[in-house]
């Protein structure tokens, strides 16, 4: 029922320079590879990105920084990355930090129909500034507005042709929320399997979030191999 | 700077800090350790940020998988009765007050519990993860660090120059030195480490301490 | 008051207003008939709001599960393809404007488009249930209801007399009489059903109605 | 790991008059039907109940409210309970009615540690009067704060000894929240199982949640049996 794309660079066709997506994925578990290459490839520029980290130097989001790409990047921890510290000191890029709690409710709350909520992460320190600060029950919050985007690209296990997803283990992370936020989402899954294979009750993403699908394997690099 | 075996004795003294049943979230770096200290007669659950509740040992070669990784990117197993979730869940856990204990790393702690770990200005962007949502979230947080920067300077101070992490916010800290609480009242030293007088700690401690060492 | 023949009537026409690929709400009582009449050309999934993406028809007596039913409480089953969820995401879904289209019932609906729809002050006590929130929820908010009350009194008014559901948050109109657009300019008349003229439409609309009807 | 009673009634012994619950079910689906049971024999009284409804005159809540041991009744749809209308209009039963998902978001904030947030839903209605008005993007939104218990009262269809819990289909509904909102949170499981036996990645309440657990067979009413 859904668009299936023959290739990640018809999947990534529509999106237009000055667009703000999303973009699953912690460090580099659970990122959409190939539509990322696809933008790459493409050449889109003067994105804002949403996504919890901005990849490493020469993998996953890392390639769009390098090849200055990117206009604006709200993130939590951006720590990996050389060309990311260049650029943002620089002042060629735009960086919004946030706490990385605060990132995924103002995700959450974009694909939930919430504009605002009150947290308190960030009360006391430089995130809350400027910013309405109010007490419930003695304590402080901040209020946080939510996010949107114009499309959001996820990277599921499995994705049945209506759209349904799964993930796996921790390459879930920021993916549900992301697909629930965008405006178009597009999801690119490892498989691809027929309507009715995936079981009604164990659906991470419900197929109404996901607009476009993907088959593609993926290499997973792996950030800090750790063995016992 | 600790050595690594004062790293060791930091992370032996901040497992006495978990009760048995309690549900933890391990911050990167030092903080990671603990796990390994963690008593056999104690079942505790260790969460990570990134969506996973129950985290185990490092996997060997062979089950190394790409997909399962801890908060500081490592990869990790997943513990018996374990439970993947996203990000949003996994923060309202953090924030909700779920976390017993959340043991984080520390640049500076304040006498009043402010902690600044997250950024220096002008030298380094990195970000904050998700340590602002910790340290309002867990019910008990505990900053483990040296006592003292590489320049021998106090990191416990009257005020944080960095900029902060979370105001009031911090419940114990242990360094190479010694167990400092946070309380109304100030700074109270309750327990100095091997090789350290009470002095010693008073003299690389950059704010009052109240001394209540049983000894 | 509408006869089952003019209940099948109005519920054919609300279909029509569901494209291929649609997600749909469709509220308690007659706006569920609409289920039955949804083309076979159109794949369309029946969102439910205790937590089903999904509605199929009802069950046969050997497939009845007492953990299966719709918002309405009936049994039913889960259709290819369907997920369920918790409350939580279900209105997420439903307030975050994924729903493409919803059809609900409705008491009065006002000029500007202001729907009552869940109490009778003094009578009765039920609760709005998830009307409030599928009123600013959804793309296309389509009201399917009688065109007049059992006194005969139209339901159609300038202002709501009964405690709102919303204001300002119905496109369309379908009753046994006609279907009409809520728009900037006010009420239009598109269409006028067989058996009734414009003018029998304006009698008992106690609104200004623009006319449009394409006949 | 968690405590597993014997029997409902040594479940809800520390609850006490006067306490707030969070009672899981939409309709007569997915209630703990035991630990309903148990407190009404317990016969605790002044109760504040969150649940979406409030059971039928002879099963789930509306056993409790027979028996006016409900003080107050936070839900968004009562329409099925001869009783509740008599207790409501008499005056002896407190009632705030809150749309269906302002109060699954009340309470997923309330476990979530958002003390408020903003919503469409009730904007321009009686459920917004006294309530702050704020305008995102243009349209307006109404500030709701959040719901805790001092006992979350759920049911579930499987359940690990560590307290992870699995719900079945549509019983699934206000539960998880709820679980995740309650100070002391008591499953009743149709089956418990040893830790270990669930699939981690299709847990639907982590055990972080769960406080003790109650294995209970369930009647499981049907409210309205309808066929094709």
């Amino acid at each position: 029922m859904k668009t299936i794309y023959k290739s990640a660079q018809e999947a990534v066709e529509p999106i237009q320079d000055g667009m703000t997506l999303m973009v699953g994925g912690f460090g580099l578990v659970g990122i959409p590879e190939q539509l990322i290459l696809a933008l790459v490839e493409k050449g889109v520029k003067d994105l804002t990105i949403i996504s919890n980290n901005c990849g490493i130097d020469d993998w996953g989001l890392g390639l769009l920084l390098k090849e200055k790409q990117i206009k604006k990047m709200i993130a939590s921890y951006v720590g990996e990355n050389k060309e990311f510290e260049r650029q943002a000191l620089s002042g060629e890029l735009e960086v919004e930090l946030t706490p990385q709690g605060t990132l995924a409710e103002k995700i959450r709350a974009g694909g939930a129909g919430i504009p605002a909520f009150f947290t308190p992460a960030g009360v006391g320190t430089e995130i809350a500034e400027g910013k309405e600060i109010r007490v419930f029950n003695g304590k402080e919050y901040v209020l946080e507005e939510s996010l949107t985007a114009d499309f959001s690209l996820v990277r599921a296990l499995k994705a049945d042709t209506f759209g349904n997803l799964v993930y796996n283990k921790t390459a879930m992370n920021f993916n549900p929320m992301m697909a629930a936020a965008g405006n178009v989402t597009l999801a690119e899954a490892e498989e691809i399997v027929e309507v009715g294979q995936l079981e009604p009750g164990f659906i991470h993403t419900p197929s109404i979030y996901v607009q476009g699908l993907l088959q593609a394997e993926q290499e997973k690099r792996i950030e800090r191999l750790t063995t016992r | 700077m600790t050595t690594a075996n004062s790293r060791e004795l930091i992370a032996r003294r901040a497992e006495k800090e978990i009760a048995n049943g309690d549900y933890v979230n391990l911050g990167i770096g030092m903080p990671t350790l603990v796990a390994n200290y963690i008593s056999p007669d104690k079942t505790v659950v260790l969460q990570s940020e990134n969506g996973l509740l129950g985290i185990g040992p490092f996997p060997t070669e062979d089950e190394v998988d790409p997909d399962l990784i801890n908060a500081g990117k490592e990869t990790v197993t997943a513990s018996i009765g374990a439970a993947y979730f996203d990000s949003a869940e996994s923060f309202a856990m953090i924030r909700g007050g779920h976390i017993d204990v959340a043991i984080l790393g520390g640049m500076e702690v304040s006498e009043k519990g402010d902690l600044a770990n997250w950024m220096i200005p002008g030298k380094v962007i990195k970000g904050m993860g998700g340590a602002m949502d910790l340290v309002h979230g867990a019910k008990k947080i505990i900053v483990i660090m040296d006592h003292v920067s590489k320049k021998g300077e106090p990191k416990i101070k009257k005020q944080c120059d960095l900029p902060l992490t979370g105001k009031q916010v911090v419940n114990k800290i242990i360094t190479e030195r010694g167990l400092i609480e946070v309380t109304p009242d100030g700074l109270v030293l309750k327990e100095v480490f091997e090789g350290y007088t009470v002095q010693d700690v008073i003299d690389s401690t950059g704010a009052d301490l109240k001394i209540d060492v049983n000894a």
